[in-house]
């Protein structure tokens, strides 16, 4: 696959936590691509490093973690440079508190990648909203930060329409000419409209008639004169005014606006009664529902990346049944790449186009799904699947011992303590990665010629 | 029969608002045989845990009752009595074996002769005890041994549950998840108990050690024949532990039977999507995926509790004016936009609707091309003119039976009863 | 709502104190002391007679509460004040407020930030500077505050005035101000801008900022102490983090996301730090020689004066009551958990 | 029982791990030492004054000859207080006053508030209602009030002080220990123990109380802090009505006429006070990484 394909590109990451009793080796030597488009699954126990991974990709890291070693390059930026660079500068006395000055400054830097390239979805939907704000406001904000210009567009493109235009722009939709429905938009000066009118048209939930009447009502929606410039500076620049009582003023208009784009598009994502669900706090809300609004905030700028930690893995069977069968429509319908960590191998099979094992912070498995599934290299994937049970029972097999020490890492490759197929040099030396075809790669001394094959 | 619940109720007090109740578990009855393991399956909020809890009395029932150790030809006739409604024999059967009036030392033996095994081998464990401490509280506690052997044997029971003996001397904070948990089944199991309740053992942890974990219970249940309560949401592990699985749903028992009858041949919808949606390896799935949430359980739907999400839902399944209601307005409002504004929809008692702006004949055709798409319309079953409204009726609810459908296989669903019935 | 319940225990309390003494200590000072012999007894029991002391304790009570809710809180004297126990508090109770209220506010625009500028610096030197800070503040005695604060402003920079509510050759010849007592509101500071004289007003102000200040400190330890450890914790949830990964600035993840939350345990111990300013109250009153109820109660209590501890107890429970209640609302409304829960 | 003695008798892996923990955290050592200083100041007053060559041990000894307060010098370290009194002196003999005063009130009323907190939740109920509206009214005065109207029905003396405190006092323990307590009965291990067959009291003296005392007794040796600062408090504003009396909210008093001119006689009986108050802070504070299980893991 050829380089410029990769959305992310991880090159020997290593990252520690120092804590008071000890440093923790958390993620040791992890290489890995995210291709754009793709659903890449990453599997692991608990303690693996598969949640760090994920928001070391989003340099959302505690204080505590010092990057030793490696890259993460997120779309060319790499992201854990400057905390590679004080761990340097450090020389074994690393300060968390300095890291933390570095973490600020990253969080800086990453400030128009988040949100707008990468996104993420945390576990436990009720953690991850804001207890005491709306949830409308929490998808909102994603825009007001990143988006104000669509914001004003769409409010100015409300108030400018016409009955008319609307009408027009209803007969392109018809006849399903999407070409000449922008060009007619373009010429009307109405851009922000097709937002709108396409977060209606595409729902799935509504009669046609519905849609037509409610695209029709989209013209007409006179803003105050005193406004018009303000907002008209927000379209052009995608920034709001900065004088101070305009501003205010223009903000509290976009925040109504974007209150508005986040009914749509919860609408969009099956919510039934999205306006008034956008003014609920999420204690009013169920799970699933407070995982929608979720996915929602990630998803509402179209980012390239969306990297999902155990989305469903706090909620009941059947709605989780229910958020795959959204993130699978999505995944349709965006570009985006996916990055979607679970422990549940099943799960991943599901979803994935490509799976990732870990194992004590190493990916020691990647490779398609099919291949990596159906022919396991490793021994720890091999077990892992034995592991897993089934609908139609077979013999399970545990794995013996325990996740290693990751404050005492054994040396050589991690899983030897546990390995029945161990060897001496496994004791000794950690495995090179090998591809042992089409893309499957597996870090282990048996496909490394380092002794017999198996 | 060594455990059996008979119509158990657990009616939960709202704080604050008086006269509401969760109903957590809502007449459930449940059969447990000796040496056999029952795998309890629901989604949170079911009311499986809350059962569980009944069966070992850590909850008294608002109603209903539990018997230990009855024969079956006793648990028959006290069958035949509840059905007859004859009062004394019940009675006389509940005294001998019933687990509720249990006192003293009469319920100390029967705490010996039952155990259980907590969820979270985090909280589940006294921080500020040794591990054989925690292990011999259950033989000291039920006068099976004095200290000094409950001691002993602790250490014994941490080897049968693949432990070295030195973890005796240990505090839980130092050990790793599935270690706490063993150290959980050693408690649940050290009085050599005839029926244990396994509630959610292994969902706290890794599927490797979730496998090492299962192999051991099972290998506990050969060597000492014990009887298990097996609670989880996972069908898979319930299909490699389980002798018999009991669905439950909202409070309410819906299916139940021999494992492979449940899961390959599931008759109930609620059993069927469930199964459906569980993800395997190498398996394409096919999901039945369930619109909407698990219902609040201090106000259950009326009739079958799964009826409002079910995709095969009938008439009588138990829709009322209230529902019928809502899902006319939305209908309007995503289908027959042209109406919106004009009709206006008022429930008028739980089995009867008052439509105004509307045609009767004009409704009925709606009903009809839409019920397939909408299921709470199929309740409606007569629409007549009534002057400047329509009056709709709704079919009365039925509340579903377990019906038989296969040997020891029952479903509660009343599409089965109709067939039962023809 | 476990307001009227509290009040009717604080009635009893009361009630209590001041029949814990018996009947005689209760009617002495109403004894005229140059009586003597069968004259004394009939006026004993004639003052018996009148408070009711020879009927059933819960009938007292009830006489007694019938008196205290038409307004008759006993008599009191004190060197600052000797009358009837309402007009004590008609004249010390708005001095108190205005201070009470001055310091709160000193106290919550100053320890919020710097308990939110703590938590977010957590470990650096600006965060163990706050912390030395609120720490000394927390072990300090409120009067040893006081006195520091005094060494320093007034002693030394000679900036503000040590004592009392306004310099005394200001208010020679005023005709609203008389025997330490303005009128009409009873506050030196709005009384003189009442009568247009700003002067006054200003001097009165600058009497006031040094007692304000030290309450104000003395309580803020409890709120940045209380306010850094929950914000810290907040800082380490997912709703934070995914705050962060939205692309939000940092200074809008803190201020609007994690500041919020962080603020309910501050809110739910607002009760002990209202409790703490309240005792420092009594304190700091009398160290000033401000005259509010504190300092009366510090008088009443040197003078085993039983109408002025009485009266202060009350109005200093009613006070805490009242305010805990008034609290409890406000912060209710500002969780949308409770306030929709 | 060898066996358990050989893995590790008193020091076992829990004891070791709580040292480790406590000492990871420095200022709560300094806090430690601090605070035994000031007992040992106590006892040697207490029980052996002629090691520190005090005459006069329980009383201050005024100098009228020459009542000025002097500045330090190196005959008075820490300077003189009016009437002529020896701080220094002064200070040593005030501190074992002033802690035994605060042992006095903290161990009675928190006696008092733990047994009604436990007998709350213990029996539930209205019982528990109606103790915890009595704690109610007791709080609603805040406590500095409710300590002088205390004093005046006993009279005010050290006792009633003692007194009055100790009513102030143990509703603060009383909801404390029983909101602990409330807590703990939730964890999932107490649904164990009733299903092993221990008895109520059992679970309540055996499981639940051995989980709730701890953060109760790191209250009390933070407590001591601040009943000091309240009884220095009370003696400032003229509760004592005694002289000589060695106590360091009463020998802040003594200086203030000199306010202009001495201001140490001010500040050094203060800042004994600060140091042990923020002392036993820090202390406590350390403490509470010890029995709190999630700060211990975060290690």
């Amino acid at each position: 696959m050829s380089k410029e394909e990769s959305i992310v590109k991880i090159r020997d990451l290593r990252l520690s936590y120092y804590t008071r009793r000890g440093v923790y080796h958390a993620l040791n030597g992890v290489d890995l691509d995210i291709m754009r488009g793709e659903v890449l699954g990453v599997a692991g126990e608990s303690g693996c490093g598969k949640s760090t991974l994920g928001l070391t990709i989003m340099g959302l890291l505690p204080r505590n973690a010092a990057i030793e070693n490696g890259e993460v390059m997120v779309d060319g930026f790499d992201v854990v440079r400057p905390l590679r660079e004080y761990f340097r500068r450090s020389k074994g006395k690393f300060k968390p508190t300095k890291n933390d000055d570095v973490l600020k400054k990253l969080h800086k830097a990453m400030m128009n990648i988040r949100g707008v390239k990468v996104s993420m979805v945390f576990q436990e939907p009720m953690t991850t909203l804001n207890p005491v704000m709306p949830v409308g406001y929490q998808i909102a904000e994603v825009l007001l930060q990143h988006n104000v210009s669509l914001l004003a567009k769409r409010r100015l493109a409300r108030a400018k329409a016409t009955r008319e235009d609307m009408k027009a722009i209803l007969g392109y939709l018809r006849g399903n000419d999407m070409a000449s429905m922008m060009d007619y938009i373009k010429s009307r000066r109405l851009e922000g409209i097709e937002d709108q009118v396409m977060a209606y048209w595409r729902r799935r939930d509504l009669h046609d008639l519905v849609k037509e009447i409610r695209i029709l009502s989209l013209c007409c929606d006179a803003v105050n004169p005193m406004l018009r410039p303000g907002l008209s500076y927000a379209a052009r620049t995608n920034r709001l005014p900065s004088a101070p009582v305009l501003r205010q003023l223009v903000r509290h208009e976009l925040v109504k606006e974007g209150y508005r784009k986040a009914a749509e598009y919860l609408g969009l994502l099956g919510m039934p009664e999205p306006e008034k669900v956008v003014k609920m706090y999420p204690h009013e809300l169920s799970g699933g529902m407070r995982q929608r609004v979720v996915i929602a905030t990630a998803m509402i700028n179209n980012p390239e990346l969306v990297i999902l930690d155990e989305p469903t893995s706090a909620l009941d069977v059947t709605i989780q049944a229910q958020i795959l069968d959204l993130l699978k429509d999505l995944k349709q319908e965006t570009k985006a790449a996916y990055m979607f960590i679970s422990h549940d191998l099943s799960l991943l099979y599901q979803v994935s186009d490509r799976i990732a094992i870990m194992y004590a912070g190493k990916v020691v498995e990647v490779g398609p799904k099919d291949s990596v599934f159906k022919e396991p290299k490793h021994p720890y994937t091999q077990m892992l699947l034995e592991a897993v049970p089934t609908l139609e029972p077979h013999e399970l097999k545990g794995i013996r011992g325990e996740v290693p020490d990751l404050r005492n890492p054994p040396k050589g490759c991690m899983f030897h303590p546990r390995c029945p197929f161990a060897m001496p040099i496994c004791r000794e030396k950690e495995p090179p990665t090998v591809d042992v075809g089409s893309g499957h790669k597996v870090a282990c001394w048996l496909y490394a010629g380092g002794g017999e094959k198996k | 029969m060594i455990i059996a619940g008979r119509h158990l109720k657990e009616y939960f007090p709202v704080k604050g608002v008086r006269g509401a109740y969760v109903r957590a578990v809502d007449d459930v009855s449940i059969d447990v045989h000796e040496g056999e393991i029952v795998g309890l399956v629901g989604e949170s909020g079911s009311g499986k845990s809350t059962l569980g809890r009944l069966l070992v009395r850590l909850l008294d029932p608002t109603a209903g009752d539990v018997l230990f150790n009855i024969p079956d030809s006793e648990l028959r006739e006290y069958d035949d009595a509840l059905e007859r409604n004859d009062k004394q024999m019940v009675k006389k059967i509940s005294s001998k074996y019933s687990i509720l009036r249990l006192k003293g030392s009469r319920l100390k033996m029967f705490r010996r002769e039952v155990g259980i095994v907590f969820q979270d081998p985090y909280s589940s464990l006294d921080p500020r005890m040794s591990i054989a401490d925690i292990i011999a509280e259950p033989m000291i506690e039920t006068g099976l041994y004095k200290r000094a052997e409950a001691l002993e044997r602790a250490e014994e029971l941490l080897e049968e549950v693949q432990l070295p003996r030195d973890f005796a001397y240990r505090y839980p904070h130092e050990l790793s998840g599935g270690q706490r948990q063993r150290v959980a089944i050693a408690r649940g199991i050290a009085t050599n108990p005839k029926f244990v309740v396994l509630d959610e053992p292994t969902s706290a942890l890794d599927v490797s050690v979730q496998a090492e974990i299962l192999v051991l219970l099972r290998e506990l249940r050969e060597k000492h024949n014990m009887a298990m309560l097996f609670i989880t949401h996972n069908i898979s592990v319930v299909s490699y532990m389980a002798d018999r699985i009991y669905v439950m749903y909202a409070g309410k028992l819906l299916e139940y039977g021999p494992k492979t009858q449940v899961i390959r041949s599931p008759r109930h919808p609620y059993t069927q999507a469930l199964i459906s949606a569980v993800p395997e390896v190498g398996r394409e799935m096919r999901r039945v995926v369930l619109k909407g949430d698990v219902p609040n359980l201090v106000m259950p739907p009326a009739g079958c509790r799964f009826h409002p999400r079910c995709p095969v839902a009938v008439a009588e399944c138990g829709w009322d004016s209230g529902e019928v209601s809502e899902a006319i307005n939305r209908l309007i409002e995503a289908r027959y936009a042209e109406l919106s504004g004009k009709l206006s929809v008022k429930p008028k008692g739980p089995l009867a609707l008052e439509v105004r702006g509307i045609s009767a004949q004009q409704l009925k055709q709606i009903v009809d091309a839409e019920s397939e798409s909408t299921k709470a319309l199929k309740a409606i079953y007569s629409i007549k003119d009534a002057g400047d409204h329509v009056e709709v009726s709704l079919a009365a609810p039925r509340e579903p039976r377990l019906v038989p459908v296969g040997p020891g296989h029952a479903a509660a669903c009343i599409l089965l009863e109709g067939k039962e019935g023809k | 709502m476990y307001y009227i319940p509290t009040l009717i225990g604080l009635t009893v309390m009361v009630f209590a104190i001041l029949h814990a003494g018996g009947p005689y200590k209760l009617i002495a000072p109403y004894i005229n002391p140059r009586l003597s012999g069968p004259a004394r007894q009939e006026q004993i029991q004639m003052l018996i007679q009148k408070f009711h002391l020879n009927q059933p304790i819960y009938v007292q009570y009830f006489y007694w509460l019938w008196a205290l809710l038409h307004g008759n809180l006993g008599y009191t004297t004190t060197p600052i004040f000797s009358g009837p126990a309402t007009e004590a508090l008609a004249i010390f109770f708005p001095n108190t407020a205005v201070l009470a209220i001055f310091a709160g506010v000193l106290m919550w625009i100053i320890g919020i930030p710097l308990g939110t500028w703590s938590a977010v610096r957590k470990d650096k030197p600006d965060d163990v500077a706050i912390r030395v800070f609120s720490y000394t503040l927390y072990g300090m005695p409120i009067y040893l505050l006081a006195v520091v604060l005094i060494i320093i402003f007034a002693v030394y920079l000679k900036l503000l005035p040590i004592s009392g509510v306004v310099n005394p050759e200001l208010t020679v010849g005023l005709s609203w101000y008389v025997n330490g007592i303005s009128y009409p509101t009873h506050v030196l500071i709005i009384d003189a801008i009442i009568h247009g004289d700003w002067k006054l007003a200003l001097n009165a102000f600058e009497h006031l900022i040094l007692p304000a200040f030290t309450l104000a400190l003395a309580a803020m330890a409890g709120v940045i102490n209380i306010l850094r450890a929950s914000m810290i914790e907040v800082l380490d949830q997912d709703y934070v983090r995914f705050a962060r990964s939205k692309g939000l600035p940092e200074g809008v993840v803190t201020k609007k996301h994690a500041r919020p939350t962080a603020m309910f345990p501050v809110y739910t111990n607002f009760a002990y730090t209202v409790a703490g300013m309240l005792s420092g109250v009594v304190v700091v009153e009398s160290v000033f020689d401000y005259p509010g109820i504190g300092y009366w109660l510090t008088q009443s209590m040197l003078g085993n004066d039983m109408g002025g501890i009485m009266a202060g107890t009350l109005i200093f429970g009613l006070i805490f009551v009242t305010t805990s209640l008034a609290l409890d609302i406000l912060f209710a409304i500002k969780d949308p958990r409770i306030r929709l829960g | 029982m060898a066996r358990r003695g050989g893995l590790g008798g008193f020091w076992n892996e829990e004891r070791k791990l709580s040292l480790q923990v406590f000492l990871s955290n420095k200022p709560a050592v300094v806090g430690l030492v601090i605070v035994l200083i000031y007992i040992a100041d106590a006892l040697i007053v207490q029980f052996a004054p002629w090691l520190l060559g005090l005459k006069n041990p329980y009383a201050l000894t005024p100098n009228y000859i020459n009542p000025i307060p002097q500045p330090p010098s190196w005959k008075y370290p820490l300077g003189t207080t009016y009437p002529g009194v020896n701080l220094l002196t002064a200070i040593i003999k005030a501190i074992r006053v002033d802690l035994g005063l605060s042992v006095a009130v903290v161990l009675p009323g928190a006696g008092l508030g733990i047994v009604i907190g436990i007998i709350a939740t213990y029996i539930g109920g209205w019982v528990d209602d109606l103790l915890m509206r009595i704690t109610d009214i007791f709080f609603s005065v805040p406590y500095l009030v409710l300590a002088i109207a205390v004093g005046y029905v006993l009279g005010r003396d050290i006792t009633s002080m003692i007194i009055a405190l100790i009513i102030v006092w143990w509703p603060l323990y009383a909801r404390y220990t029983r909101s602990v307590t409330l807590q703990v009965r939730e964890l999932t291990f107490i649904e164990a123990a009733r299903a092993a067959g221990a008895s109520n009291a059992k679970i309540m003296f055996r499981h639940i109380l051995p989980n709730a005392l701890p953060p109760v007794l790191v209250q009390m040796s933070m407590d001591l802090g601040t009943v000091m600062l309240v009884i220095s408090a009370l003696a400032f504003i003229g509760f004592l009505p005694v002289s000589n009396f060695p106590e360091l909210g009463y020998l802040t008093t003594l200086g203030l006429n000199y306010i202009n001119t001495a201001p140490w006689t001010i500040l050094f009986p203060g800042i004994v006070i600060v140091i042990f108050a923020v002392s036993v802070y820090l202390l406590g504070m350390g403490l509470m990484d010890v029995i709190n299980p999630r700060r211990r893991s975060s290690l």
